[in-house]
This record gives C-alpha cells, sequence and structure tokens, in this order.
C-alpha cells in the first residue's frame, strides 16, 4: 500500500512538472495583465523544437535551448498582437494555439516523414531519469529508502530545475522592484505609465519570461517525459496549467500546490482506467474532470475567491476610446 | 475618432479583407517551402470548394456549422461575455438533438423530428452555458475560464456517456447508433430533386436555411428590440445599465442562454443532417473557431455569415488539397490559425497606415472638423 | 519684463490634436517661480490636455517648452519628473491594490531590491508628511481609503519625487469644503517652500480664494491671463463662456403643497455588512427643493440609490407618490420610475449614459420598454429619432445631432442630454445627484434654472450635492448627514457655508437645534 | 481497376496498423504492379465519408477502408455506389459489395504470451491496452493465454489507455502505465496501443525490461530491448485486395485472417535476434504449429465478449 502511494506521487511529480512551469509561465503573463490561452500552444510548440533539435544534434541541452526559443517567439508574437497592436488577448492566444498544431506537423511530416512525430531520441538526446547518489543501495531501507530512491531520486534534469525556479519565481514577483512593478502593470497600467515606467517593456518583458518557462514545460514533455514529439501531444495541459494558475490565485506556491493536486488525480485516473471497484466500473471520465470542476467550484467562490489582476485582457492606451 | 473621415466601407470592408490576404500571403510561403506551388494551392482549394455543386454543397455544409457557433460567440460579445464555451455547449446541444433522433425518430418523420430537435438541442446547449452565466452573473466567476473548463467538463461527459452508454454492443468506434433513416433531414440535393433540379449529392441539408433564418432573426433581435437594446447597454456599461433599471443578472443569463442555444443547434446540421450519429468529438473545433468567425464578421450576423463562408472555403478547399496532393492536412489547420491571427488578433495592425493611405489618395478635400465640445 | 529664468515653466505655441479635435490652439503661458496659478475653462477646453502635455503623457503636434530657463521636451512623464515636475490627475493614477507606500515608491524605487526602496521611503514619507502636514497610513491599502486621502497620496507621489512644480487637475471636484480647505493650506504651506503650481478648476470661488494669477481657456485656445487680485468672479465666468453669466440664479418663494417623498426609518446594510444608512426619517413635497448635505461618502448616494430603486433598503419604509416601498416589497429602478420618478444620477460617465451610444440610443436609457417607443416586439426607430430630436434642441444639447457617440459631448451637454431625458418624461418626483460636477458654468446656470423650473412647475425635488453653494442657491430646506445618518434640517434662511460645514462635522449648532427633519 | 485506401483519422503514420497499410500494402504495391494508389486521410468525421464517395464517384475500386472507424462511413458509400468495391479492415460489414477483413489477434497474441511467459523471471508479465474495445480485450485474452499455457503460474496484469481513440497515441500514459506494471514486479509487457506502446517500449528501455510490440514490426525502434512484435499483416491484406481487383477475383464476404493464413505472427530480426535463443524459436514455432494444427484453440474474446477459456 505504502509503496503505491510513493509510486503515484512518484508519477504525480513526473506528471506534474509541465504544468508547473507552465502555470508558473501564465503567472507572470496574467500578472501584467496580459490573458494567456496561448501556453497550450507554446507547450506544443516548444515539445517539438525541443525534440527536433536534440535529435538532429544529439544534444538534450540544445533541444531545450531551442524550445526555450521558439516559446519565447510565439510569446513575442503574442505580444506584437497583444501589446503593440492592442489585439484581443484571446483570441491571440488561440491563434497560436491553432497555429502551434498545425505547423508542428506540418514541419515535423516534412522534415522527418513520420507522420509529424520526430524520431525517438536515446542518449544525450534525453534527459535520462537521474539516480541520485546512494539511491540504489538505500532502495531496501524500509520507508526512507523507498521515498529517496522512488520519489527523491530518478527524475529527469528538468524536474529538479524546479526546486529552484518556484521559489525564484516568488521572490522576484513579490520582493524585487521588477515584481512590484509587473504586479502594478497588470492592476493599473494608467498609474504606472504616468509614474514614468513603460508599460510597453514591462508587458513584453513579462511575456518574454513567460515564454522562457513554458518553453522548458514543453520540452520536458517531448525529451524528458517521453522520448520523442507526437502530435498535440500537450493535449490540454496548457489549458490545466492556466486552471492551476487561477486555483492557485495567481500565486507561485498556491499554483505549485494547484499542479501537484491535478498531477496526483491525473496519475491517479491513469491508474484506476479500466479498473472497477466490486462489479461497479468507475468512469475515469468523472477524475479526468475532477480538476475542471474543481476550478470552476473555486471560480464560483465555494473555496475562497480568486481575484485577478484588474487590468488583465484590456489593451493599454492613452487615448480615450 | 480618425475613423470620422474614413469612410465605413474601409475599415468593415477593405480592412478584413486585406487581413485575410496578409493571412494567405504568409501560408503562401509556407506551402512553397514543403514543396507546393502556393498558386496552385489556390486554384485547386478554389475549385475544389466553389467549382462544382458538390463542392459547395460541402463549402455551404462547413459553414452552416460555422454560422453557429459564430452567432453565439457574436450575441455574447453583446452582452459584454466572452464565450469560449461553443465548443463544449456544441457538443451537449448535440447530445439533445441526437437524443431525439434515437427516441422520436424511431417513429415520427423527420418534419416533426426537426421542430423538436430544434427546441431539445437548444435547450441542451443553453443549459450548457447556464451555469457559467449564473456564476459571471451572481458571484462575478470570469466566463472566459468557467467556459474553458466547461469545454473539458462536457468533453468528459460526452465520453463517458458514449463509451458507457450510447454505444451499441456490436460496435467498437465511440458512437451512437444510427438514427433511424426517416428521422435524416433531408439533404439539399433531395429537395432540389423534388423540385424538378438535380444537383449531386452533398451533406448541405436544411439546417442551412434554418441557419440563414438564425441570421436575420439574430439581427433583427440585437439592433430592433428592447431586449437587444438591454444587452447592448449591459454590454457597453453595466453600471448605467442597473441604473435604467436593466437587471444585469437576467440579461447576462438571457444573453448566454441565447448563446449557448445557437451553439447547440450546430448538432442539427452536423448530426441529424449529415453523420445521423452521436460521435465522440464531432464538434471538432468549431466551437473554438467560431470565436474567430464572431471576431472577423465584427459580431454582425451578416459579417458572421461571411466570415463562416471563408471558414466553410477554408475546411472543404482544403480537403480538397489533401485529397488532390494528399498534402498534409495540417497544412489547412495552419492557415485558418494565420486567418485568425492576422483578422482578428491582429485586425488593427494595418488600420493606422490603411487610413493614411486612403487619406492621402482619396480624401484631400475632407478637412478635420472642429472639436465638439 | 521678467527674465525667462524667473518663469518656472513657459509655454510658446502649443498645438495638439486628437484626429480631428483641435485640443489646444497654439497656446503660450508663462507661470512665474513659487506661485499658484490657475487654469479654468469649459468643459474639452483643453486644460487636462496641456497639463498632460506639460507632463509628457501626451506630446504636442508642435511648440516649445522651457523649465526653469531650460529647453524641456519631454518624451514620457519620467523626463517629466526628472524636471521636477508632478502632477495629480483628475482621475487618480493609483494601484488600489497596493498600499500607499507601495504606491509612492512605484517607479521611484532605488535599487532592484524591494525591501530597502520602502524602508527609505519610509523615513523619507514620514519628514515631509510632517512638513506639510500630509498624513496618510502608509500601510493601508489604497482601494480602502476615502478619496481625500487617496489625493494626498498622489500629492504624496509627487513631493517624493522631488516635485518643484505640482499639477492639479480639478483636485476639489471630489472634495468636500473641509477637505477642499486642507487641500489650500497644504498648497499655501508648498508654495511657501517655492513649489509652483498649476491648478485646474471649475469652481471660480477657489479660484480667486488660493491662486495668483489666472489663465482662461476657451476651445482649445489661451483666451486670457488675469491676475487674480484684479478679477472677480463675474469677469472670469464671462472670459470662459465668452458672454455674460449669472452666478446666482434668481427664485421666488417655493409654495410647497402635499408630501411625495415621506421616507421613515430607512436603513440600509450593504454586501460588506456595513450600515449606510442609518434609519433616516424625512420627506419632500410637492414644489419644494430639499437639499442634502454632507461630506461624500456619508450616505447621500445610497439615499438617493434607495428612492431609485438601484438598491433594496434593509429596513424602514419610504413613500414614493403614494406607493409604500419596503424591505419586503419588489421593486426596481424601473418600477420606480414607471411610479412618477425621474433620476439624474451623481455620475454621467458610470451611470447617466452609455458611452458607446448614439445620443438617441442614450436618450432612451431607462425608458426604452415604454410602448412610445415600440412598435410590438420591435423599436419604433422613427418615435425616438423624433423624441431626442426635439429634446436636444429644447434643451440646446449641443451639437443637436442625435446620432453622436455620447461620449463625444463636452460634460456638460453630456450632462443636459441626461437632465432632458428625466425631465422630458415629466415626473412628479425628481432625485437629482451631483447636477455639475464638472460641468462648466455656462451649463451649470442653465442646469440651475431648469430644477427652478421643475420645482415651480409642483415637483417634488430632492437634491444631493458636495457644492455647498449650490445647495445653498437651490435648496429650500435642507437636510445634513452625517456616518449615514441625519445630523440636522436648515432652511434656506438659516443656511449658510459656516453653519453647514460645522453640521457636516457632525456639530449641531445651538440655532438650528430646535427645528426637526422631517416634519 | 484503379485501387485507393482511405485511412482512419489517425493517420497514416500512426506507428500502427495505419501505417502498416501504408509500408507493407501502398509501398510495395506501387512498386511491384507499378500501379498507383490514390490515398486519402480525412481530418473530420464528415470526410470520411467524403473521401469514399469521391472515391468511388472517381471510379476507383477496389477502395480500402483501414479501420473499425470506418465502418458506418463504408456502410452509406458502399449503398450508394453497389458496384464499387470495399475492403472494409477489423470489422464486419454485410453488403453484396464489402469484403470485410478480421484478424485472428488472439492467435498472434497467444504466442507473444507464450514467449513472454517463458522469458519471464519474476513469473509476471504485463500488457497495455489502448482504447478499452473488444478488439483490443481479444489481445488481451489470446496473451494471456498464451502465457498461462506456458507458464500456469504467471500473473497477467492488465491495463487499458483510455475509452477513446486518444488513447491510442499517448506515449506518456503509456510509460506510466509501463512503469507502474514494472514496479508490480513486470519484467516482460506487451503493448497494443498503437502510439501509446511508444511510451512503453522507452520505458522498458528505462528500465531494462522487455517490451513487445504490435500491428507491424517494432523491434527496430528499441533494440535489445523489444523482445519481439505481434505483426498483423493488414499491408498483405490490402495488397491483396487490389490483386484481386485487378485480375478479378475480388469477393466479397467475410475473410478472418489468422497464423494459418500467415496473416499474424510473431516478428523476428537482427534486432531480437540476441534475445531469442534456439530453444526459445523452437518452442514458440512448436506452440505455433498447434494452434494452426488445431491442437491448440484459442478463445476468441469477441466470439462471446468474455475471456474464459
Ligand atoms: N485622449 C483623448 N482622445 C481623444 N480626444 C481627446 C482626448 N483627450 C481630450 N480629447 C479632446 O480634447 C478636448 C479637450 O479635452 P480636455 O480633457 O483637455 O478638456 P478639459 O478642458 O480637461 O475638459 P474638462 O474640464 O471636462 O476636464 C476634448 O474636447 C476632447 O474631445
Ligand atoms: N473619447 C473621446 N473623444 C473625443 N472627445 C472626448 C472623448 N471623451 C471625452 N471627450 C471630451 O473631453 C471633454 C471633457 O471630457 P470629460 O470626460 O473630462 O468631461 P468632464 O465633464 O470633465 O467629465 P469629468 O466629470 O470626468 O470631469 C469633453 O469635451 C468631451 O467631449
Ligand atoms: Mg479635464
Ligand atoms: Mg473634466
Amino acid at each position: 500500500m505504502f509503496e503505491t502511494i510513493i509510486l503515484m506521487l512518484d508519477a504525480t511529480i513526473r506528471v506534474a512538472t509541465p504544468l508547473i512551469f507552465a502555470s508558473l509561465a501564465g503567472m507572470f503573463c496574467e500578472r501584467s495583465g496580459i490573458v494567456n490561452i496561448a501556453l497550450e500552444g507554446k507547450l506544443l510548440a516548444a515539445a517539438f523544437v525541443g525534440a527536433a533539435t536534440a535529435h538532429v544534434t544529439g544534444s538534450a541541452w540544445l533541444g531545450l535551448l531551442a524550445g526555450i526559443g521558439i516559446s519565447v517567439l510565439l510569446a513575442l508574437l503574442h505580444g506584437f498582437a497583444t501589446i503593440t497592436h492592442r489585439g484581443d488577448h484571446v483570441v491571440s492566444g488561440m491563434a497560436i494555439n491553432i497555429l502551434a498544431a498545425g505547423l508542428t506537423v506540418t514541419l515535423g511530416r516534412h522534415w522527418f516523414h513520420q507522420g509529424g512525430q520526430t524520431p525517438a531520441l536515446s542518449g544525450d538526446a534525453r534527459f535520462a531519469p537521474i539516480q541520485l547518489p546512494g539511491a540504489e543501495a538505500m532502495a531496501d531501507v524500509p520507508v526512507i529508502g523507498l521515498l529517496y530512491s522512488e520519489l527523491i531520486s530518478g527524475h529527469s534534469a528538468l524536474v529538479y530545475l524546479l526546486i529552484i525556479t518556484v521559489p525564484l519565481a516568488w521572490y522576484v514577483m513579490f520582493k524585487t522592484r521588477f515584481g512590484l512593478r509587473l504586479r502594478a502593470v497588470g492592476e493599473s497600467p494608467a498609474a504606472v505609465d504616468t509614474a514614468g515606467i513603460s508599460v510597453v517593456r514591462m508587458r513584453y518583458s513579462a511575456v518574454i519570461i513567460c515564454g522562457l518557462l513554458v518553453g522548458i514545460g514543453g520540452v520536458y514533455l517531448s525529451v524528458a517525459q517521453t522520448a520523442q514529439f507526437i502530435p498535440n501531444m500537450s493535449a490540454g495541459k496548457g489549458y490545466m496549467a492556466l486552471a492551476a494558475l487561477i486555483f492557485g490565485k495567481w500565486r507561485p506556491f498556491t499554483a505549485l500546490a494547484a499542479c501537484l493536486l491535478f498531477g496526483f488525480l491525473d496519475a491517479m485516473a491513469i491508474r484506476l482506467q479500466g479498473v472497477s471497484i466490486g462489479d461497479f466500473a468507475i468512469p475515469v471520465q468523472a477524475i479526468e474532470a475532477i480538476p475542471y470542476v474543481l476550478t470552476v467550484f473555486l471560480l464560483a467562490g465555494f473555496i475562497g475567491k480568486a481575484i485577478a489582476p484588474k487590468a488583465i485582457g484590456v489593451p493599454y492606451t492613452k487615448e480615450r476610446e | 475618432m480618425s475613423q470620422a473621415q474614413v469612410p465605413a466601407w474601409v475599415s468593415v470592408a477593405l480592412l478584413p479583407a486585406i487581413n485575410v490576404f496578409a493571412a494567405f500571403l504568409v501560408s503562401a510561403l509556407l506551402f512553397m517551402y514543403i514543396d507546393i506551388s502556393p498558386i496552385d494551392a489556390i486554384k485547386v482549394m478554389w475549385t475544389g470548394a466553389f467549382g462544382y455543386a458538390e463542392g459547395i454543397g460541402y463549402t455551404l455544409y462547413y459553414t452552416t456549422g460555422f454560422i453557429f457557433t459564430g452567432l453565439a460567440v457574436a450575441i455574447a460579445f453583446h452582452a459584454g461575455l466572452f464565450n469560449i464555451g461553443g465548443e463544449g455547449q456544441a457538443y451537449i446541444g448535440g447530445l439533445g438533438v441526437g437524443l431525439v433522433c434515437l427516441t422520436l425518430g424511431e417513429f415520427a418523420p423527420w418534419y416533426v423530428v426537426f421542430p423538436v430537435a430544434i427546441v431539445v438541442g437548444g435547450l441542451f446547449g443553453a443549459a450548457w452555458a447556464f451555469i457559467p452565466a449564473y456564476l459571471q452573473a451572481k458571484r462575478g466567476s470570469h466566463i472566459v475560464i468557467t467556459t474553458i473548463m466547461f469545454n473539458f467538463i462536457a468533453a468528459s461527459l460526452m465520453a463517458y456517456l458514449l463509451v458507457d452508454i450510447l454505444k451499441p454492443e456490436t460496435t467498437m468506434a465511440t458512437e451512437s447508433r444510427v438514427f433511424a433513416a426517416s428521422s435524416w433531414l433531408p439533404k439539399m440535393h433531395e429537395m432540389l430533386s423534388w423540385v424538378g433540379v438535380s444537383m449531386s449529392a452533398s451533406p448541405l441539408n436544411l439546417s442551412f436555411i434554418f441557419a440563414l433564418l438564425c441570421c436575420l432573426l439574430l439581427w433583427l433581435f440585437i439592433w430592433h428590440t428592447r431586449w437587444g437594446y438591454e444587452i447592448r447597454s449591459v454590454g457597453s456599461n453595466p453600471s448605467a445599465a442597473t441604473y435604467a433599471g436593466i437587471s444585469y443578472v437576467k440579461i447576462v443569463i438571457i444573453a448566454m442562454l441565447i448563446s449557448g442555444m445557437l451553439a447547440g443547434f450546430f448538432g442539427l446540421n452536423v448530426l441529424q443532417g449529415e453523420l445521423h450519429q452521436i460521435k465522440l468529438n464531432f464538434v471538432e473545433g468549431f466551437g473554438f473557431t467560431g470565436i474567430a468567425v464572431a471576431l472577423m464578421g465584427r459580431n454582425h450576423p451578416l459579417g458572421v455569415l461571411l466570415a463562416s463562408l471563408l471558414f466553410g472555403f477554408l475546411y472543404q478547399g482544403g480537403a480538397e488539397l489533401s485529397f488532390e496532393y494528399g498534402v498534409d492536412r495540417n497544412i489547412v489547420v495552419v492557415l485558418q490559425g494565420l486567418v485568425i491571427l492576422f483578422s482578428g488578433a491582429l485586425e488593427h495592425m494595418f488600420k493606422p497606415s490603411l487610413e493614411r493611405t486612403y487619406l492621402k489618395l482619396f480624401a484631400k478635400k475632407a478637412s478635420p472638423s472642429e472639436g465638439v465640445a | 519684463m521678467i527674465h525667462a529664468a524667473d518663469f518656472a515653466i513657459k509655454l510658446e505655441k502649443i498645438d495638439k490634436r486628437f484626429g480631428s479635435v483641435h485640443a489646444n490652439r497654439s497656446i503660450d503661458l508663462a507661470i512665474p517661480k513659487g506661485t499658484i496659478h490657475g487654469i479654468i475653462g469649459e468643459n474639452g477646453a483643453g486644460k487636462s490636455t496641456l497639463m498632460s502635455i506639460i507632463y509628457g503623457f501626451y506630446h504636442a503636434d508642435s511648440g516649445s517648452m522651457q523649465v526653469h530657463g531650460q529647453h524641456y521636451q519631454p518624451h514620457n512623464s519620467q523626463e517629466a519628473i526628472k524636471a521636477g515636475i508632478g502632477m495629480v490627475h483628475q482621475h487618480f493614477m493609483l494601484v488600489d491594490t497596493f498600499t500607499v507606500l507601495e504606491n509612492i515608491v512605484l517607479g521611484a524605487e532605488d535599487g532592484w531590491k524591494l525591501e530597502d526602496s520602502l524602508s527609505a521611503a519610509r523615513k523619507k514619507l514620514k519628514q515631509l508628511a510632517k512638513d506639510y502636514g500630509l498624513d496618510v497610513p502608509l500601510d493601508a491599502v489604497v482601494g480602502e481609503l476615502a478619496v481625500g486621502l487617496q489625493q494626498r497620496v498622489e500629492i504624496l507621489k509627487a513631493l517624493y519625487r522631488g516635485a518643484k512644480i505640482l499639477i492639479l487637475d480639478e483636485p476639489t471636484g471630489v472634495l468636500t469644503p473641509q477637505e477642499a480647505d486642507h487641500l489650500f493650506t497644504i498648497l499655501g504651506k508648498l508654495r511657501e517652500q517655492g513649489t509652483t503650481i498649476m491648478i485646474i478648476t471649475h469652481k471660480l470661488r477657489e479660484v480667486l480664494a488660493i491662486t495668483d494669477n489666472v489663465s482662461v481657456m476657451r476651445q482649445g485656445a489661451m483666451v486670457e491671463h488675469v491676475v487674480t487680485a484684479e478679477t472677480n468672479q463675474e469677469q472670469l465666468a464671462e472670459l470662459m463662456v465668452g458672454r455674460k453669466v449669472l452666478l446666482q440664479v434668481e427664485r421666488g418663494e417655493a409654495k410647497p403643497q402635499a408630501p411625495l417623498i415621506e421616507v421613515s426609518k430607512l436603513s440600509y446594510i450593504d454586501s460588506a455588512g456595513v450600515k449606510r444608512v442609518k434609519d433616516i426619517s424625512f420627506n419632500v413635497r410637492a414644489g419644494e427643493i430639499v437639499g442634502i448635505a454632507g461630506v461624500s461618502g456619508n450616505g447621500q448616494s445610497e439615499i438617493l440609490s434607495l428612492l431609485s430603486g438601484i438598491i433594496t433598503p434593509s429596513s424602514g419604509s419610504m413613500t414614493l407618490n403614494g406607493h409604500t416601498i419596503d424591505a419586503e416589497s419588489h421593486y426596481n429602478p424601473r418600477s420606480i420610475r414607471s411610479i412618477g420618478v425621474g433620476h439624474i444620477p451623481e455620475d454621467r460617465h458610470k451611470q447617466g449614459l452609455i458611452n458607446k451610444f448614439a445620443a438617441k440610443e442614450a436618450y432612451i436609457l431607462g425608458y426604452h420598454h415604454l410602448e412610445q417607443y415600440n412598435k410590438g416586439v420591435l423599436q419604433d426607430k422613427q418615435a425616438i429619432e423624433q423624441g431626442c430630436q426635439q429634446s436636444m434642441e429644447k434643451w440646446d444639447v449641443r451639437p443637436a445631432d442625435t446620432s453622436l457617440k455620447t461620449a463625444n459631448f463636452s460634460g456638460g451637454n453630456q450632462q443636459k442630454l441626461v437632465i432632458a431625458r428625466e425631465m422630458e418624461q415629466d415626473p412628479d418626483i425628481l432625485l437629482v445627484g451631483q447636477p455639475t460636477r464638472g460641468v462648466d458654468i455656462g451649463a451649470i446656470e442653465y442646469i440651475h434654472q431648469q430644477i427652478i423650473h421643475s420645482r415651480d412647475a409642483g415637483k417634488a425635488v430632492l437634491l444631493v450635492s458636495v457644492e455647498l453653494d449650490e445647495i445653498v442657491n437651490l435648496a429650500d430646506r435642507i437636510i445634513v448627514v452625517f456616518d449615514g445618518a441625519i445630523v440636522g434640517e436648515v432652511s434656506a434662511e438659516q443656511a449658510d457655508e459656516q453653519t453647514l460645514g460645522l453640521m457636516m462635522a457632525n456639530i449641531v449648532p445651538e440655532h438650528i437645534k430646535n427645528n426637526r427633519a422631517g416634519r | 481497376a484503379k485501387p485507393a485506401v482511405v485511412y482512419d483519422t489517425a493517420g497514416k503514420f500512426d506507428k500502427s496498423f495505419n501505417e502498416a497499410v501504408f509500408r507493407n500494402g501502398v509501398e510495395v504495391f506501387k512498386k511491384e504492379k507499378g500501379v498507383d494508389v490514390r490515398e486519402f486521410e480525412p481530418q473530420n468525421e464528415a470526410q470520411r465519408e467524403q473521401g469514399l464517395r469521391r472515391l468511388a464517384g472517381r471510379g476507383f475500386s477496389p477502395i480500402v477502408a483501414v479501420g473499425f472507424n470506418m465502418a458506418s462511413a463504408v456502410e452509406k458509400v458502399a449503398a450508394e455506389y453497389p458496384d464499387t468495391q470495399f475492403t472494409i479492415i477489423d470489422m464486419v460489414i454485410d453488403k453484396p459489395n464489402v469484403q470485410s477483413v478480421v484478424f485472428k489477434e488472439h492467435e498472434g497474441s497467444f504466442l507473444v504470451g507464450a514467449l513472454a511467459a517463458k522469458v519471464s523471471k519474476t513469473n509476471t508479465v504485463g500488457f497495455v491496452g489502448g482504447m478499452d474495445i473488444p478488439l483490443i480485450r481479444k489481445f488481451a485474452c489470446g496473451y494471456e493465454q498464451g502465457a498461462v499455457y506456458a507458464n500456469a503460474d504467471t500473473k497477467v496484469l492488465q491495463n487499458m489507455t483510455g475509452s477513446t481513440p486518444a488513447a491510442f497515441a499517448d506515449p506518456a500514459k503509456g510509460s506510466e502505465l509501463a512503469k507502474s506494471q514494472f514496479s508490480q514486479g513486470a519484467d516482460v509487457i506487451y503493448a497494443a496501443a498503437g502510439g501509446t506502446g511508444l511510451g512503453v517500449y522507452q520505458a522498458a528501455k528505462d528500465a531494462g525490461k522487455y517490451a513487445i510490440g504490435v500491428d507491424s514490426n517494432q523491434n527496430h525502434l528499441q533494440p535489445g530491448t523489444m523482445l519481439t512484435s505481434m505483426v498483423k499483416k493488414v499491408g498483405a491484406v490490402a495488397y491483396s485486395t487490389w490483386e484481386e481487383g485487378m485480375d478479378g477475383t475480388w469477393q466479397p464476404g467475410i475473410k478472418a485472417l489468422g497464423l494459418k493464413e500467415d496473416s499474424v505472427d510473431w516478428a523476428q530480426d537482427e534486432h531480437n535476434a540476441s534475445l531469442i535463443t534456439p530453444e526459445l524459436k523452437a518452442y514458440v514455432d512448436g506452440i505455433k504449429a498447434d494452434i494452426i494444427s488445431g491442437k491448440i484453440t484459442v478463445h476468441d474474446y469477441m466470439s462471446d465478449n468474455t475471456c474464459n477459456y
């Protein structure tokens, strides 16, 4: 029993990792007042470019760079549309999602002739699980052994990267000048502008950070969690991350918790597939839907209240409409 | 305010045209990159979509779907609501239509089933929109997010129903049994043959007429009834609406119910009209594309109609493309993405330069009028 | 002839267009150091625009500026701040969810670490607060502060950035006499310290009270510069509007009849659980104007909302035109209108109008459901068009263009449109809130006359205003509220700024004690 | 005859049986007969029919429809074009102009099941299915029988990935399921899950355990840890359909193809040669012979929708 729990949690970490990167990314974007439903598309694009580059260069790290690169590009496109040209945030986001879905497969097929998949990655082209020192040895030590060898050890580098990313994100957001200005831009751009800070620059830097973080999440999908890109492999994780972000009330640690919760539910759903308690088969769909239902409950204010940044989604303009 | 000097058609017709053109231009590059001559491609798409009766049939068949989801988004927009839930509402609405066909359809003819399906489909769609609407109105939960969530919930629900309930033992595909043929909506070519015109078979069916009717009715509703007035008031200034005795809660819910209803009609075309059985994911993103349709159509029923036609063309033309060239179907998805990007998200990009050039060229006499103050 | 360098700021031929609107027409302006300079003008005269140009928020299309003799051409507010210019905007520029401290530090942080900036600022602000009597709770969340305090935060912001030139756009529009006076003493202190101050206002009384010089704008142009000591309200008013205006509307004796509004023990508790209105009782009779005076935020807004049906009472009851309404009865603004109540809202931007709508659409707001505007299920566009056209001419709304977007009418004309709409329905009861806020005196005169007329036409008028002289000018009886409760009532004769000021601070002078509200 | 094929919406590169049709059917046919085969990949439900109709309308025949998802579309279009020949794979449609081809996957699965049990050191083998439908349970059931036949006290862990077609393209889930089965002691896992299998094979590689491929020969995907693949020769079927079409021997009706017809089999190539000792090979081939000769009868789940053998 204890073992299965450990294994569940272990799976939870693997499943939650991309969600965490994505929702941290979303946090920076939305805190600056830019709605970001384009997380999905960026995850997908980064996953593709990451895997493709890793395959061609044989280096997972180059793959990571390339993946981040593309998702930053998409983020800039989002900024170009929403900040520079005051386009509708949601529409721009959708456009990017659809573009990513189409382009990844089209180019993938053109380059690799495998129906949009990239060839399987192996060796250095992939972020293999890292066995922490002594994991093997400790494996048989009762409780801690299992904890250490299964839960703590044996994840890919990107997972361990989270250990610094989350606190860092928190520090930047709440303890630095940059964070203060970022939050201000999301609440009242006019105030920031009159304070002599460039709203445009703030928001662009926000979307860039967003692209960077979500890029890591995307590469994780194709270069760490699995060993190749599969068409549409983001499969709604971007939206799930958005849900987690809101569930976490636009704060890093609570968002982290939400991601882990959602990840756990997912891990559970995977294992409960086709499983039936007695002769009553529990519909997995029910479990799969829990994160979304929970989020709705939260938004309904039944579980605390999630208040979005005030100026979110409103293009900033000096001219009166 | 500079618009004042530029005639309406520039921003209403010319600008969107330019945007779409830009989208095509960019995708042309992509086509060339994967060694397909864009010229041939567009030729194939055009003839495929409008060149022959069956093609037109398919184009209009897709158009019908977009009209429903596009109108759904548009009406919500007028109430200041962003309904991203079209996907889910269409899905659930389709369930309603399907259930009517599966039950009533067994013994009643289509002309009895159709009206009932309209009502039930509309109700189901509206019901699915109700909860997000209620939460927005009463508890201020952001409707964009709630509707996204409801899309996923709808997907899970439908998967469950199709897999565990509606799917007959015999089939393995996740789909319901086929409706009784008597309940199928008459196809356009059948109806035409009744009046002696012959047209080759296509999925285009009666619901197309119904869709056009919806455009007309919605236009009247929004700009020529007091309820439309109330919806637009709430959409542009809620507190003023409250002052005027217009109930925010009531209007938000009404607008979303109508929106959900329109999305719910989607199933008429696709299920009762063409597939004749409930299938997994039969909405296939039409709900999302509806947002782009509404945007390009400037939330005006006529605009929505035209935008739907464009997307119908993209779908059918794209199918034709992959049929003729065997090129990857996803390239069409890219094209759609670009259209949404340029005519949705970047709609204002060319506006200033366009207006400037227009004024340079034609409007020498138009001297700026004095301040209105 | 004063030397250029003695001017804190000097403008030459500043010109600015917004699309077709010529907001500023080659403006010349020179302001001596260490003076308070008033800028007055009608709505849309271009005052805010000019200030925004000086502050680097907008860019002039042409013209040049000098600050302390130096050539000055700001590309953004940052440069303006560097040049020692600070601005308090008409609509505050604050982050509601931030604390006062965070708001002040924003944009003027030293170092990338927040903690340092905040602690440093805390010290510096303590000092400033002492020097100018500008004390504000530094750790309070701005959104929860009263407007008066929020404005102080704005001023602190400017001073914290070392402003030597301070621009205030309609600073007293939202203040009460007390708050305004406090502001003026602060400004006085600032002037002593050598700060130069530019203040935009619609209130001539204030201009005369505190400024050294006044510049008058009309339709984007600078029409006159005068030394305050050598001018008077009438002259300024004439300069602004370009014609003579009566500042004191003369009104005859009121001939009150039966009460049309009877309020008894009315209370309202808001969603936050705060008791906004504390069982008040009063009445308004046909043919009289009852004014409600009080520091803004002391319940008068809620009283209007209660009477107009926007919110429902928690307890008590009110009788409007014979219909009794209490906490149980179901009613809303529409049903209230239907029993002959007209409501001119306090804030035309938020409530009275819909900026996107054409005048004719805004004109039926609240009455759109009446048969006169509908044919069966469809609207009667013709009837609406005609109705609006006639009223616009009758009420002299300029321009009388029924399809012009409401946003593009000037404040005053927007207000006239609202008043026309409400009065044209010829209600027996008229609820009037801040009828002339942000409206230039040309329009004020006209609006005041109309309110008097409807009184004489036998309507019961309830007037809520933070402008004391407005209340004193119009009301036959004045009820003073404090913290949601009625402090007392004074008749027009007894009313004077001083008495009312005291009562607004919840102090009831002896000679008032004996008369009682709601007789 | 003008041969044509309509793939499932999964696309012809699904690393699974659509791809098998493409590589071992279309490409081979083109090469050997020099006749072009018109292909179509529908991108939405409506286009399944559209594709068939267009092909039939243009006189293509025989038309191969790949996968059970095509059933309803074929049913309709076949009725509209009575003289066009249709062949549907993995589904039975009773029409005078439709040939229905189904495979005895249970027989092939029996072989690999037996092999798995023999190789397993933990007496625990795993099965990861794609979409939870009778067809996949048929694989599972045959596999289970084989494993038990080879070693009566073998434990067979079974998981399905999902209940919708998406379950055929979710490697992440696949590897999760594999990981959990490994942790429960399995050391050989048979994946009948299309693209999802790729995750299973990867997980096996990472864990240094064995995996068994499906449909086409997938041994090359992870050489060294791919024990074998249960090949299902859909390509050959498509090929013969077109061939029959050309020399007029095409017949409607039901074809049930198994080991006897050499339509299902276990894959042996250079990639798994090192893993298959002569004894193993002999053992498995022995069972194969017994099944063909009828000495061993393998229960077909779909015959009664149960796995009681
Ligand atoms: N951001 C803007 N966009 C477009 N037009 C504007 C803008 N700001 C001001 N205007 C125009 O410039 C003119 C001057 O506006 P401004 O706000 O300066 O007037 P004002 O004197 O401040 O009026 P008020 O006394 O009501 O504040 C107005 O008539 C308006 O039409
Ligand atoms: N978007 C706009 N475009 C053009 N002119 C505008 C616009 N918005 C306002 N104006 C003009 O700006 C001038 C002042 O507008 P403003 O909103 O300041 O009125 P106001 O009476 O000062 O309102 P407030 O009560 O906020 O002071 C008016 O002449 C109005 O016509
Ligand atoms: Mg102003
Ligand atoms: Mg103003």
